[in-house]
């Protein structure tokens, strides 16, 4: 198989464990690790896609955005993780409410 | 040559997934950042493998920015995540909301 | 094969040795302190083994330059991380491991 | 040659497997501290699937963010976190971090495997030629100002782009400042040890920084990746118990946050007003402004991520208020 397929393929099953993963986790840290690798996932197959025909050179544009993507992912995670610590110290746990048990 | 280059790239490939051990087993925290620390070193001489094998000079710069932020995240670790120190963290932090 | 071909090669395999060295010491090792001592014989001794065989076969001296800085930097990082690991974790009470 | 090739194909595979499985660790593990070491870890492993797409630029980037920044950020969060839940004394209904994972539940796993089939098969149905913009780059990389294709689309092609994400990062630690104040962390003094590897390694990250910067006309570097190293060197500072002077935290602080997007929405403005379009350089001067750009770009983006890392607005912050 051509290794951009093979990278492509990895990007959705990195992307389908971080669904599976953001589905599942209450605790908030790790939904926000889910959302990271579901992130890398995106960016793999962007990346990997543009990169089937391996004779031309590499197509600079999703590069470019991946780039990008990956320096807004990382300030959107400090966001993330500034709002959780807000709200574990305003309610004590890093969940957010329940609908079953209230 | 390029055959040596490669081979050894894919082994320390295989290092790298036999020190995941480690991260998994544990048992303390200080284990796990110790094979964090030693996945580092492992990827900076991957990379300057790949790099001379690809004869792609940029890679070199890559390993360059592993060497210099793994130190980053080990002294993070050291500073801020050090099981048991929190305690102490805590205090100092009430001590100054009271002011 | 020419003969610088044939001891950079050599000093590869033996930089990934050392790698293999440490790998094993980090899985098979009994506490944090001796762990550190196996994984620093990767970060300075295998690292800078494997700079000196790449660092032979360099185009040019900015390569062997770079090359160099980057396992300085390994060795600095590595060597400030390993005594804050062990400072801190004898500070958090890990008592050193004896037979 | 086929020696290298299988060689090559083999570690692809290993890569990826290692990627899906450190992942799944990531996600599943109890240990929400193995968790961040796994993750940065998955960082280490996507630099290293970036190189082998014949991606340097976003190796780079990764190698900056994904293995140092993100893992710090994630390492002070989950301390503070501790702190905050062994405080408030619910420490046995908080403790059970791993027990939240209800593998039990049927519905998201038909989910992940619907998702993941439905999306694979979309990928292995494309046509194995890739319609892109290269050849586009290409035909138009000598009126752009730089060699690095990479640059080319960033501050060229796609300025709009970038000035967006600019923005963006800018609204994150507003988004930030506006949940308060920076939350001092007691760590104890930082010892002479840590306090000479920063002394050193500080001058170098900016070095290192400068030089990204500069190369990235040329080669694989640029903007992004250069303000992600000089942030990295602010983190490094602040871990030591650096701390900005309080005269430095109100203006100057606040410059260097908007250096980056202010040039250029200016520089935008000018091709407007030129008659231009929206940042159109002219050929001529391309090369310099696209440098001015990332300069202040680079600044800017390093200032935001080391202000992002302290989680509120710094403590000593009266003079605007």
């Amino acid at each position: 198989m051509n290794t951009a397929f093979l990278y492509a393929l990895v990007g959705v099953g990195l992307f389908s464990l971080g669904l599976y993963a953001l589905i599942v986790h209450a605790h908030l840290l790790r939904k926000i690790l889910a959302i990271n690798v579901m992130g890398s996932g995106v960016f793999l197959v962007l990346v990997a896609l543009a990169r089937r025909s391996r004779d031309a050179p590499p197509d600079a544009v999703p590069q470019a955005m991946v780039i990008t993507g990956i320096v807004v992912a990382v300030s959107a995670t400090a966001l993330a993780l500034t709002l959780m610590l807000k709200l574990s110290g305003e309610t004590g746990r890093a969940e957010l409410p329940d609908d079953r048990r209230n | 040559m390029q055959s040596i280059y490669l081979g050894l790239a894919l082994f320390l490939l295989l290092n790298l997934g036999a020190g995941m051990w480690r991260v998994l087993r544990g048992p303390t925290a200080p284990d796990r950042m110790l094979a964090a620390q030693l996945f580092g070193t492992t990827a900076v001489a991957v990379l300057l493998l790949l790099a001379q094998a690809t004869a792609s000079a940029a890679l070199r710069d890559v390993a360059l920015v592993f060497a210099l932020l793994a130190a980053v995240t080990a002294v993070a670790f050291v500073r801020r995540a050090w099981p048991g120190q929190e305690a102490g963290g805590r205090r100092q932090e009430a001590g100054h909301d009271a002011e | 094969m020419m003969p610088s071909d044939c001891i950079s090669a050599a000093l590869l395999i033996a930089g990934g040795i050392f790698f293999l060295a440490g790998t094993f010491g980090l899985l098979r090792f009994p506490d944090v302190y001796t762990r550190l001592h196996a994984l620093t014989k990767a970060d300075n001794v295998g690292l800078g083994l494997m700079v000196a065989g790449l660092a032979l076969q360099a185009e040019s001296w900015a390569v062997v330059g770079k090359l160099l800085l980057i396992w300085l930097l390994v060795l600095l990082a590595g060597a400030s991380v390993a005594h804050l690991v062990a400072g801190q974790a004898l500070r958090t009470g890990t008592r050193p491991w004896k037979r | 040659m086929e020696a290298v090739n299988l060689m090559l194909w083999t570690f692809d595979t290993l890569l990826g497997l290692g990627l899906l499985w450190v992942a799944w660790r990531t996600l599943a593990c109890a240990d929400l501290f193995k968790g961040i070491v796994l993750f940065v870890a998955f960082g280490l492993l996507m630099a290293l699937a970036w190189v082998r797409l014949d991606a340097p630029d976003i190796a780079l980037a990764e190698a900056a963010i994904g293995a140092g920044v993100t893992g710090a950020l994630l390492m002070a969060a989950l301390a503070r976190l501790r702190a905050s839940e062994t405080d408030e004394g619910s420490a046995g209904q908080l403790g059970s971090e791993g027990s939240d994972a209800e593998p039990s539940q049927w519905l998201p796993v038909v989910i992940l495997l619907v998702v993941a089939a439905g999306l694979g098969h979309a990928l292995l149905s494309l046509p194995p030629e890739a319609v892109g913009l290269g050849a586009e780059i290409a035909a138009h990389l000598d009126i752009s100002g730089v060699s690095n294709p990479v640059t080319a689309v960033l501050l060229n092609f796609r300025g709009y782009d970038t000035l967006l994400e600019m923005v963006v990062l800018f609204v994150a630690l507003l988004g930030v400042w506006s949940l308060g104040r920076e939350i001092e962390q007691g760590a104890s003094a930082p010892g002479p040890v840590l306090d000479t590897l920063a002394r050193i390694l500080a001058p170098v990250l900016i070095l290192v920084a400068a030089y990204l910067l500069w190369v990235g006309a040329h080669a694989p570097g640029g903007a992004f990746q250069a303000g992600s190293v000089l942030g990295a060197a602010g983190l490094l500072l602040l871990l030591a118990g650096w701390r900005p002077r309080a005269d430095l935290t109100a203006r100057p602080l606040r410059l260097a946050l908007v250096a980056g997007p202010g040039t250029f929405v200016a520089v935008a403005v000018v091709t407007l007003l030129t008659g231009a379009w929206l940042l159109e350089f002219p050929p001529k001067h391309a090369g310099t402004l696209i440098l001015i750009l990332e300069a202040t770009a680079t600044l800017s983006i390093g200032v935001t991520l080391a202000a992002l890392f302290l989680g509120g607005r710094p403590r000593h912050d009266q003079e605007l208020r």
